[in-house]
Formats: C-alpha cells, structure tokens, sequence
C-alpha cells in the first residue's frame, strides 16, 4: 500500500506580530502513521501543530501564508473550522478535562454536534473511554468530576474526548510532558493502538520518546523544518549537521 | 365593595360615621421636611377615611417642592415659607394650610435662656461672637444654620431679618435632625428648627421672654413663625388630591395640624 | 543592625494593623451600642409609620373563657409595650382592651390586646365594604367618631359595653418597625440585578470573547473606569433628572432601580470581565479542539467556569444597592411604605437611616437599622465566600 | 468538499444572533455611560454658554463665596476642602491601609487573616450615613476638645473620616495585588539571603504597585465622592478657604446633595457644574495614576 | 586533593502534608563539582534541591527529618537561615529577575546585606556580570530595566546576582529549561568557569546536559535516590536496573 499524505504543508510562514516563527515550512504528513515533531524549546513545534486545526485563529496577530492542505483542501481557504476541528482532534500539553463529569467531558464534542439521544451518547463514551484504555478504571465513576483523577487518567481522558468525535487525525502537543512514567508508558502503548485508525502528529521533547514511537520525525530548529525523514534514518543516518548535534546531545 | 370610581366628590363627609361615599386615586405630594409629619399625618387619616386612596409624602425640601408641583412628579407640593417671587411666576395655586413656629435651640448644658431677635440677627450676621455677650460663659459662639433653599432657613433670616447676611462662619447641617444632633453634641452651639422638632436633647431659648409654643405663636407673641403653604396646578389634582385638601383645610384636617404640633390657619 | 530595623517596621506594620482593626471595632460597637436598645420584634415586622382605619362592624355577645393570665400573655409585650392597665374582655365586641405604654415614644395608648376566634371584630370592613379585620396589637383612637384619647380604661369599656348594633372604631396599626423598608430593599435589589446584571455580563462577554483589542474596547473600558470613579451623587441628579422628570416615572422604586443599575454596571462589568479572563485558555482551546462553536464554548465552558467570579460580582452589587443612599434619595423618594406598584416610591434601609439622622435626628434608630444592614453585608460576604469555595472545590 | 462553509444553518445563525445580543448589551452600557456624561456636561456647562444670561466660569471657579441668595457661586474654596480633604484622607489612609494589608498577607498567621480580612471587608459594606453618624458621635465630639474653635467640624475631622472610609478599599485591593505578585519573585528575594521585611519592601510592594495604585485610586474616587459621611463632619460653611486642619470645609460634594433639593433654574444648573468639576476632577486623576502606572511599568 | 564534601545528606525525609516526597535519601555532594539531579519529572530533584537552601521553609505544611549539613553543620539545626542563603545561592528553572535595572538586580543581595557604599557596589556588580559572561552585553545598559534582556540574557543575571552574594554554593533547578540552544550553551560554558570557584548542583530534565557538564550525577525516581555516582559511571555502567532503563530511553 502505498502511503498517502494526509497533510500537506507547503512555503508556510507564520508570524506572531513581526516575528516570524515559522519560516518556509515543507512538509508531508502521512496517513495512519504516527510523525513526530522534535526540536530545543521555542523552534516552533507546538506552532506548527496548531496551524493544523487552525487553533492559532485564537490568537491575536498572528499571519499565515501558504499552504497547508488537509486530503487536497485548503484549510486556510473559505472552510468551516469548526467542522475542520471535528476532524482534526487535538490533545494538549497539560491534561485540561472541563470542571465537569467524566461522562460529560466524552460527551461534550458529540453534544456540540447536536447528538442528543442518551443511548448513543452512552455507547459512544464506552467505546472512546475503551479506545483511551481508560473504561476499566473510570467505569464505576462516569459521573464524579473528572478533576478528580489523577494526570496520566486526565491525559487519557483528553484523548478519549478527541476520539469521540471521531476524527481523522489526532495531534498530541507533548502529550507525556506532565505525566510519571507509567502513565507516559500507558499513553506510548494506546498510541500504538491509535494509529491504525487515526493519523497521529505528536510534539515532543523526549528524543527517545520519539524513537520508540513515531514512523516518521521532523526536526525544527528556530522554526524552520531541517530535516523530515522515516524515524530511523533520523536517528542513525542524519543528513544535516545540525540533527546530528542534536540527536547526539550536543546541545538542547 | 361600594366604592366611587371616578364619581365626584361633592361634598367632604369625614369625620360623619356611616353611609359614607368615599373617593379614590393616588396622591404624590411632596416637598419641605418640615410639614412632613403634618402631611404624613393627615395623608394618613385621609386615606383611612378613603380607603381606595393611596398616598405618599416625600420630604424633599420646600424648593423641590414647587418645582416638582410644576413639573407634575406631584401632584402637591409643599414649602415651609412663602413662595418667592420667581416662583410666583409659574402660576401654580398657593394655599396655607399651617403656621409654624421655629424654634431657637442651644444645648440643654448652655446656661443661657433668653434671647432677643435682634440679638439673633447679630449672632447670624456674625457680630456677636461671645456668649457671655448674652449673659452665659466666656466661649466661642457656633452658628448652626440649615442649607441654602431651605424653608426654615428662608423663614427664619426674613423673621430675623438678616436675609443673605449669614456669617461665612457658620456650620451649615442638612435638614432640622442634623441641626438637632448638632446642637446636642456641642454645648456652644446654636440653632433653629421648627416646632415639630423639639425634643429633649436639646434646650429652646424663650424669644424676647416668650416661650416657643403654639399658643404664643397664636396670640402673636412669638415672634418666630412661618406659613406652611402648599402648592398645585389646578388642572394636575385628581379627584382625591381635591378632597384631600378640602379635608386638609376641613375642621378634622386643622385638628391633626395641631396634634402634629402645627399651628392651624383658622 | 538589620534586625533592629525589620523589628522596628514589624512594629509599625503590626500598629497599622492594630489601627485599622481598632477603627472597625470603635465603628461596630458605636452602631451596636446606640442601636441594639431599639431592637426588638416590632422593630422587624412592623411598618414605620402607624396607619389608621376606620373599621366597622356589628356587635355580638361573644362569650370568651380566656384566662386572666393569658389576657395578660399577648404577643404585643415582647415589643415595645408595657401593660398599664389590665386588659378587660368586653363581650359586645369579642375581645379585649388595655392601656399601654410606649417605651420609645413614652406616651400611653389604648391597645386592642386580644382578639376572640369567633370576635365580630375580625370580620370588621372599611367604608368601601373591604374587609380588613382588626387584628391584636391595633390601637383604639375613636369609637364612633368620638376620641377615646381623654378617657379612662373604665369609660372606655362602657361606651363599647352600651353600644349595640353597628360599630365604627378608628384604629391605628402600630408603627416603629422597618418591616416596609426591608421590602424595598430587596425589591430594590431585585430590580437592579434584574437590569444591570443581565446587560452587564452579556456586555462583559462582548468586550472579553468577541470584541477585537482596539479603539472601541479601549473607549469603554475608559469609560467604564471613570464611570466608577464618579460619585453616586451625580447619577442621582441624572437620575431625577431623566428617569423622574424626563420619563415621567416621578420618584419610585423604578426609577431608582434603573439609576442605580447603571451605577453598577461597570463593577458588574469589570468583574465579569476579570472573571471571564481568568478562565484557562485551555478550556477555550479543548472545546474549540473538540469543534464546539465560539456560542457553545461560552455557553457550556467558559461562563459556568467564571460563574463563581460573575456571583461575587453580584453579591458586591448587592452590597453596593444596600449601602447607596444619595443617589436613591433623589429617585426613589423617602416614602416608608410597602411600594404597591413601580411607579410607587419607597426607601430602602439605608435611605431611611440617613433620613432618620439628617431629618429627625433619630441617631438611635439609624443605628438599629445600621446593625440590620450590617448583619445583612454579613450574611452577604459569608454567601460569597461558600460560592468561591463551592466552585473551588469542583475545581480541584 | 464537506469542509465547505455553509452560512445558512441554524447553528450559524443563532451564533449571529447571540453575537448580536451581546454587542447590544455593550452597546446600552456604553450609552448609559456616555448618556451620563453628556447629560451632566450639558447641564453643568449651561451656564456658563455665551448668549444666556448665566454666570462667569471665571467667578464660578475662582469665587470665594456661595451665597445663591446673592447671586454669589464661588467654588474655588470648596475645590481647595475638597483636595485637602482628599490628600490627607489618602496620606493616613493608603499607609495605614497598605501596611494592614502587608500584614494580612505576608506577616499575620493564616488565622488571624482569615479574621482580619472579613472583618475589614465588613467596614467596606458599612453604609457611609453610619460613618457620618460615626464621625459626628465620636470624632467630632473628641475633636472638639482640641480645637481652637468652639466646635469640631472640621478639615481635620472630614480627613479621620475619610482616611476611614478609604481603609478597607486601599486593604483589599493592596492584599489582592501583594498576593498576586509571582512567588518567584520572593524566593528569588531570599534566596538571596534578603530578610522577610527587606523582601517585602524592595520587592513585593515594588512589584504590587499598579494594583496599589488601582486601589489608590479607587480609594481617592471614594474620598472625593463620599458625600453622606463628611457632611455631618465637615461644617459645610458658605466661605472661607481652609488655612489649618481646625477649618471647617464645604467639599464639592456635600454642596450639590445639600442644595440639590432645594435648588431651582441657575442654581441647580451651578450645582451640575459643581457635578462637572468632580467628574473632571477624577477623570484628571484617573489619567495621571494610569500613566504613572505605565511610566513605571516601562 | 581529595574531594571534601560540602553537602552531607543522611536518612533525609520530606513530606508535603500527607505525601512523602522524598524518602530516605543519602547524598554527598562534593566542593567545587558539579553535581547533577536527574530522574523523570514529579521525582522530587526540585524538592531536595530547595532542602540545601531552605527554600522549603516558605512553603504551608512541610516537615523534614533527616541530616542536612553544610560544613558539618546541620543547616535544620539552630542556625541563620538568612545568613544560610548568602552561603547558598539560587537560580530557578524560569529567570526571575526583579522588576528594577539591570544594577539594581545584581546590587540587591548585597545592599540587603547593608553594603551601601557606591564604589564597592559598582565594583561588585561589574564582577558579577563579568563572572556570569554578562559584562559585555549590558555594561551600557545597567540602569535599564532587567525585564528588558532576552530570556538568556536573564537567566545570566540571575547567576550574576547569586554570584553577587559570593556564596560558597549555587543551586540551578532546570537553569536552562527555558531557554533557547544558544543560551543553553552560554550557559553551560559559564557553569564550567564558575565550578572552579563555586560548588554547583543542578537539576536538569536533559541527560545530554547532565553528561556534558557534571562530574557526579544522582539519579531520582519516585522520591527516592537510586543510584549516585561520578556521572561517566552513571551513564556508562549503572548498577542499578532502573538507572540503566532511564539512561537508554526506555521511560521517561
Ligand atoms: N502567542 C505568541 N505570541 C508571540 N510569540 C509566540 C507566541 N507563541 C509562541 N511564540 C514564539 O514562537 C516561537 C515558537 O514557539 P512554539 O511554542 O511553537 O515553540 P515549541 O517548539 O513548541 O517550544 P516548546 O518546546 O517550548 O513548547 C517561540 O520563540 C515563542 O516564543
Ligand atoms: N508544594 C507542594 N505541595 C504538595 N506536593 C508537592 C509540592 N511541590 C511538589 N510536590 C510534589 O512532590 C513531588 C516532587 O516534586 P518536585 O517538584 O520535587 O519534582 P521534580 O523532580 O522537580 O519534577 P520536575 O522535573 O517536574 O520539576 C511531586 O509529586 C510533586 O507533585
Ligand atoms: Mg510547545
Ligand atoms: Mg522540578
Ligand atoms: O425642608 P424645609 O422645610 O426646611 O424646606
């Protein structure tokens, strides 16, 4: 099967004001794979990751030009983001459930959408809470606050509640950052599950977060993309100086 | 229930016991603090007798008053001095349904227990400054007057006759309770307010050896008194604002006045 | 060295302390000290003025076995009343009557002490025929038209022993009380809060979630600002100006609500939007990352989440309807009477301890209605901090 | 494309309509708010428009003496009463107020705040006819005992009465700006080896100003505006610019709500004015702190 | 020389409340070296960091027991904790710079001491700066407000004004966590020259930073301190399974 891009990024700038924080980005992202982004702190991951769903909209001054193509379309052209981000989920950094029910927090998006029959809303929150791998620990508390679980149930939550829209792809905006490391290890394992279904951008820090988790990995340095390639060829045989300095712990 | 929607009021029958017809309508009267108990009073008897009436009294100040009669927010109003001249010119009716004393106030510690109007006047004006210059102990005079447009100011400098002299020294207070509390809680302090107001944290000073009482006001001994007036557009009273003040003029009406601690005009 | 110096300041931050606290504790024990003596039940549930009837009814013989001692047992002896004269049950008119004494007024009434069940009295109507009833605790003024003021308690009950048939008593519900005052305060409330808590917060959702940082914001944030920098005084002379005389709603309830709603208006405001940027961005992000619309963020995230800023908000508000007397003084008029309509004037607390003090010198009883007010600012700022530790604790 | 905008739904609309409403909303505040000033301006300035025969702003502003009965409306020494009032009003009370609220948040044991605090908040709810009431039972009585003059109405007592007044507003919003200062600020004070009291004099305080500031000036907005309070303190007299605390002052506001009900025709008009000075007044104030705030801040 | 401890730490427990966050720890930590905490995040590194200063102290409901002794003293004993601070500076994981110039910074430590004499002062804050390679960059802009230099730039005013205090050791959580690859290595540069006079332990989220600058490394998981050694030790033959799993990017 050949691979197919899912996204496709093309020339794109980005500017916070005057400043620009993304420079001439060129970048495929692939069907049902999972790509990572890394990168030192402020090169523009997270940036870049939120121009996917369009999420930078919400902040103030910000310009974009070119091109970033979701299957063809042109999602900066005349589209309706709302129906855009019911595609393209998104997960973020610090576990952020609402102050509302475990239950409430799955069903949220689908109510959006107008979904309003109790017998649909039920299955769907079990099937999301079992693709998240959480329904074992949260099913006898569907309908205590979801404040109350601990960070790694919270982040997992978080990605329940993107799946419930059944979206097409999920970005994770260093998802593991916040969490110890068996939760960061419950969270690698259900995107191993995930990416058969979803198309998968997760940001990180962890270089060997990205090895043992992505197919394919980008590389960003003050904002622009140094090298995209397959995860492998990243680690072992960089093309560019600069990746190999960072792979290898020169600096960042 | 039998009562007279919009019928006329042909005739005052208060005070007489059954069979009565009775109006109905709402009466907004308002204006000079000082007659605010009379015309709580006899609103209050007014509507007993009328039950379909409502009333309410609000103590503005005399010039409110007027103007608001003018301005038809009521439909009486109400001044605790004559109507000026300027106010003349609104054509509004004037009837005087009550005379006032005002009464001359030191705290009861003050030894002093007379005064004279003249001695008064040049207190106000600032020209006497001592009190043992009135035969009390040697200490600063404080001239406590009332608010500029006040109805018991503008009685009191006419009577006194220091119109627009006042002492640039003398401590104004809002209303005849803020002069009382003035005067209670300073023994050096002088003041006015009307009859209606005295109580006993407060000492009245016989006025040229006349005591401050009705009666005196009455048999023209006192020299300090004042009419109540009110005032209205003909066109604005409703059936009820109309027997109401033939009530408030009425024998039953003059009574409460008295009660009250007015002094009634027949 | 330094430590002298720390301990030296120490001081003096401890005695600013000690200052400020000692003022709060001067202030409270004036009001309570001058106050609490006029305290009573009266107090709460009696109007301010007295209001008299003329009430007739047709005499019955009702045989009653009341007790002496229960004759003496009514209710009006917890208030402000002592017994002079012994009540005496008069069968004719099926209850009984005393002579009291005022304790605040110092002056004796003649007081209607007890009511029989089945007493004539109670189906007692006005001249319109309304049937009003004379409760316990009514004065007796006339019988027939004729004082009872010079009489004895003996001449009294045999005027009303002689009488048959119709009988038309003047009486006089006893005044003293706040009871109109509380009513116009919480309507006040009521209708300020209905008008400027509604247009204050959507107005705060405006400025926060969909108005872009620019001129405009800018302007009515300046605006805003300075609004709340000028005295109440001069919303009260627009006040009068434009709701009583321009609009015609002469001095009410109404249009003191509406004056004192846009003296609210940019707390409510400023609150609201302080509430409203203080919820996490990343509930903004999570809910527009799950394709809600901006109607639905607001709507199911954003303002439940401020909902504890946004009350707090409004129980100052509150605070602030309680306390405002100049501005309402000018609108609302001093009329201490139960508003039966909008359009009806009333004062509320406030007004009326200001009046009372600028008006009859009544220090005493403003300060009664001092501690009534302050016990309310209590209750007001212990329901404020449940509903930020309520919210607190979904949040955690 | 699925992704394609579809602006006729319902969900579009009722998203424009509620937009709407809410502009609506900030729309009736705004007017309100520019109803106001525009009202207040008008009347006040109607006197002094060429053409009427009304008064000289000149007079208006640098007169002496308010005797309405004589044609006399100057203002200018109850301009002075009321800068002074104010200016001592704020010299006791934003110290007083800002070391209480240093205590409350960095000194007091958390219990003893949590007492404190209320109880500071409650004299904030304190209606200001009681503080006038207050002020006249006790500190004009107390006053009186010191005063060259027969009587404690004075500058003095209208600025113990304010300085009060102002105390729990210059407190809590001081509290709320020295708890808002990042921690980070303080550990890197003593990290450094700076004692509690050092720390919070040349970092906490400093880094609190503008919400100091805004407490300030909320506290000066109160000390201008109160009205009910010092008029049962201040003596309201019809002239004389104060030249010792023991002077009896007439500030602004007390002349309108004195007059107000009494007043008709130029009169009440020249009573607006005094309205439109204050309004200026605080406007001018508002400005200056807020680009103090800035300066500082840059 | 044989290496003297500045730091000896004994059978040391920390609770927040309820919660034991650091569980019997042992530690040395050897003068003028630089020593480093690693371990994933939530493992207490900040937490035993603060116990060296005392910063703890500042926070509701703490208790400590154990040893904690600098010089042979134990600094929970009866001692100054003021005059405990000016021996052990501190630089944070943000750069905290007071709202003031860029002089007043530096100069703030010592006039808190009572160093008022403006010579001593100038000559101080000139070596300071100096000393945290900061001189030449703001010499022209000292009365400048400090909020004004870039986040490197700050970070080194931080380090010039522990310096300022001429302390005997200097505590970094996460110095270069916000901060972009640049002024990460400036900063490491910096850490080497400084180590001749200083003792410095530092926290970092970064292994590569952790082999590149420190001479012993302490490796913490879950409160507790696994493994402490010279750091070549540490990452080439750890003895302990859980060090090895980490050191390899199996978690975390
Ligand atoms: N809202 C904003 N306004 C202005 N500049 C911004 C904004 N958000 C980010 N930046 C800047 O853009 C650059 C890229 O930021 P971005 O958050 O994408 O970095 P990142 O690679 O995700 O870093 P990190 O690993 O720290 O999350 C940084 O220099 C940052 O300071
Ligand atoms: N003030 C506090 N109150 C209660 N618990 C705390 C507090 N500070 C930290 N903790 C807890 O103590 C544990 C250790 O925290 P610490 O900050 O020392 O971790 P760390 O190793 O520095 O992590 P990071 O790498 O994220 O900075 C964590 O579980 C944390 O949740
Ligand atoms: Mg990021
Ligand atoms: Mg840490
Ligand atoms: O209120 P006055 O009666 O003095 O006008």
């Amino acid at each position: 099967m050949k691979d197919r891009n899912k996204f496709f990024i093309k020339d794109l700038n980005l500017y916070y004001g005057t400043f620009r924080a993304l420079i001439n980005v060129n970048l495929n992202i692939v069907e049902k794979k999972v790509t990572a982004f890394i990168g030192p702190s402020g090169c523009g991951k997270s940036t870049l990751l939120r121009c996917l769903n369009r999420m930078n909209d919400l902040i103030e001054g910000v310009k974009i030009d070119g091109v970033v193509a979701l299957d063809d379309t042109d999602i900066y052209g005349d589209i309706d983001v709302i129906k855009l981000r019911t595609k393209v989920g998104m997960v973020f950094q610090r576990p952020n459930p609402f102050p509302m029910s475990c239950y409430d927090n799955i069903a949220y998006g689908p109510r959006c959408q107008g979904i309003k029959d109790k017998a649909t809303l039920d299955e769907l929150v079990e099937k999301s809470l079992k693709q998240a791998a959480l329904w074992d620990e949260v099913k006898d508390r569907l309908n205590k606050s979801a404040l109350g679980l601990s960070g790694g149930q919270q982040q997992r939550l978080c990605i329940a509640r993107a799946v419930a829209m059944e979206p097409e792809v999920i970005l994770m905006d260093e998802p593991t950052s916040a969490l110890d490391p068996i939760a960061t290890s419950k969270i690698e394992e259900l995107m191993e599950s995930l990416k058969e279904d979803y198309t998968i951008v997760i940001v990180t820090h962890s270089m060997q977060q990205a090895a043992r988790i992505s197919d394919n990995t980008a590389f960003f340095l003050s904002g622009e993309v140094v090298e995209s390639d397959i995860t492998s060829n990243i680690f072992t045989k960089p093309r560019d100086k600069r990746t190999e300095d960072y792979i290898t712990g020169r600096f960042g | 229930g039998c009562s007279n929607n919009g019928g006329s009021t042909e005739e005052n029958e208060t005070g007489t016991e059954t069979g009565n017809t009775t109006v109905s309508g709402e009466i907004v009267a308002g204006g000079s603090t000082s007659t605010k108990n009379i015309m709580e009073a006899t609103l209050d008897e007014f509507a007993a007798l009328n039950p379909d009436v409502t009333a309410e009294y609000n103590a503005t100040g005399s010039s409110d008053g007027v103007k608001n009669a003018d301005s038809g927010v009521y439909q009486i109003g109400t001044a605790s001095r004559n109507i000026k001249e300027e106010e003349k010119a609104l054509g509004l009716t004037e009837k005087i349904f009550a005379y006032d004393g005002i009464a001359v106030i030191v705290n009861p510690a003050n030894k002093v227990k007379d005064i004279t109007v003249e001695q008064l006047a040049q207190i106000y004006k600032g020209e006497i400054t001592n009190w043992k210059d009135l035969g009390g102990e040697d200490a600063q005079i404080v001239v406590v007057s009332r608010e500029d447009g006040s109805g018991t100011r503008g009685a009191f400098e006419e009577i006194v006759g220091f119109e627009e002299e006042l002492t640039a020294n003398a401590t104004i207070a809002e209303g005849n309770g803020n002069v009382q509390s003035t005067v209670a809680e300073n023994e050096n302090t002088i003041g006015y307010v009307s009859f209606t107001y005295i109580n006993d944290t407060i000492k009245a000073l016989t006025v040229e050896g006349v005591e401050a009482t009705t009666d005196n006001v009455l048999n023209e001994t006192y020299k300090v008194s004042r009419p109540f007036v009110m005032v209205y557009q003909d066109d604005n009273l409703n059936d009820a604002g109309k027997a109401y003040i033939e009530f408030l003029m009425g024998e039953e009406g003059q009574a409460i006045v008295e009660e009250e601690g007015g002094i009634p005009v027949k | 060295m330094r430590k002298i110096k720390d301990n030296i300041v120490k001081f003096i931050i401890i005695l600013s302390s000690v200052i400020s606290v000692g003022i709060l504790v001067a202030i409270l024990g004036f009001v309570f000290g001058k106050g609490l003596g006029q305290i009573s039940k009266d107090f709460f549930v009696n109007e301010y003025n007295s209001s008299s009837y003329y009430l007739s009814f047709n005499a019955e013989n009702i045989k009653s076995n009341i007790s002496e001692d229960k004759l003496l047992d009514s209710k009006y002896r917890e208030g402000m009343y002592n017994i002079i004269e012994k009540p005496i049950y008069i069968e004719n008119i099926g209850g009984a009557i005393g002579i009291i004494e005022n304790t605040r007024a110092k002056n004796t009434d003649v007081m209607i002490t007890y009511v029989e069940n089945k007493s004539p009295m109670s189906k007692a109507v006005d001249r319109t025929g309304k049937s009003i009833g004379i409760k316990e605790g009514f004065l007796l003024n006339r019988i027939n038209g004729e004082k009872v003021e010079d009489k004895s308690l003996e001449e009294i009950v045999n005027i009303l022993e002689e009488t048959s048939g119709k009988i038309e008593l003047k009486v006089v519900s006893v005044g003293g009380g706040v009871f109109p005052n509380i009513v116009t305060t919480v309507y006040m409330i009521l209708l300020s809060l209905g008008i400027a808590a509604p247009i204050g917060i959507l107005a705060a959702i405006f400025l926060v979630e969909y108005a872009k940082p620019g001129k405009l914001v800018n302007l009515i944030r300046f605006a805003t600002e300075s609004l709340s920098g000028i005295p109440s005084i001069i919303f009260g002379l627009f006040g009068m100006a434009f709701f009583v005389v321009f609009l015609k709603f002469s001095l009410s309830i109404l249009s003191g609500a509406l004056t004192l709603s846009i003296i609210l208006l940019p707390t409510i405001i400023r609150s609201t939007e302080e509430a409203l940027k203080a919820v996490p961005d990343s509930y903004r992000e999570a809910s527009y990352g799950v394709g809600a619309s901006k109607l639905q963020t607001i709507r199911k995230i954003i303002v439940p989440s401020a909902m504890p800023g946004i009350l707090v908000a409004v129980i100052l508000s509150i605070g602030r309807i309680i306390g405002e007397s100049a501005a309402l003084l000018l609108t609302a008029g001093t009329v201490a009477k139960i508003p039966d309509s909008l359009f009806s004037s009333g004062s509320t607390l406030t007004v009326q301890a200001y009046y009372l003090a600028k008006e009859e010198g009544n220090i005493e009883m403003a300060c009664a209605i001092g501690i009534v007010v302050i016990l309310l600012v209590i209750v007001l700022n212990i329901i404020a901090k449940l509903i930020t530790r309520l919210f607190n604790r979904a949040n955690y | 494309m699925d992704l394609m905008k579809d602006n006729k739904t319902d969900k579009t609309r009722k998203e424009n309509f509620f937009k709407y409403v809410f502009m609506f909303c900030a729309f009736v505040a705004v007017i309100s708010v520019f109803a106001i000033t525009f009202f207040v301006f008008f009347r006040g300035l109607k006197p002094f428009m060429p053409g009427t025969n009304g008064y000289s702003i000149v007079d208006f502003l640098t007169g002496l003496e308010w005797r309405p009965g004589q044609n006399k409306f100057g203002i200018l020494y109850m301009i002075v009463g009321s800068i002074f009032a104010t200016a001592g009003a704020i010299a006791i009370g934003v110290p007083v107020g800002l070391l209480t609220a240093v205590f409350i948040a960095e000194l007091a044991p958390k219990r003893l705040a949590d007492i404190i605090r209320p109880a500071v908040e409650l004299l904030a709810g304190i209606p200001s006819v009681l503080y006038g009431v207050f002020g006249l039972g006790i500190i004009v009585s107390i006053l009186k005992g010191y005063s060259p003059y027969a009587q404690g109405q004075s500058l003095l007592a209208s600025i113990l009465v304010l300085a009060i007044m102002i105390l729990p507003t210059v407190v809590s919003m001081s509290e709320t700006a020295i708890r808002a200062v990042p921690s980070s600020y303080k550990e890197g004070s003593l990290a450094l080896g700076a004692s509690k009291i050092q720390t919070i004099f040349k970092v906490i305080i400093p880094a609190a100003r503008s919400g100091i500031l805004a407490g300030v000036v909320l506290g000066i907005g109160r000390a201008i505006g109160e009205t009910m309070a010092v008029m049962l303190v201040a003596g309201n007299p019809i002239a004389g610019i104060p030249t010792s605390l023991w002077d009896k002052i007439r500030p602004l506001t007390t002349n309108i709500a004195l007059e107000m009900g009494y007043a008709s025709g130029m009169h009440q008009d020249l009573l607006f004015s005094t309205g439109v000075v204050l309004f200026v007044f605080i406007m001018i104030i508002n400005f200056t702190l807020n680009k103090i705030i800035q300066k500082k801040i840059s």
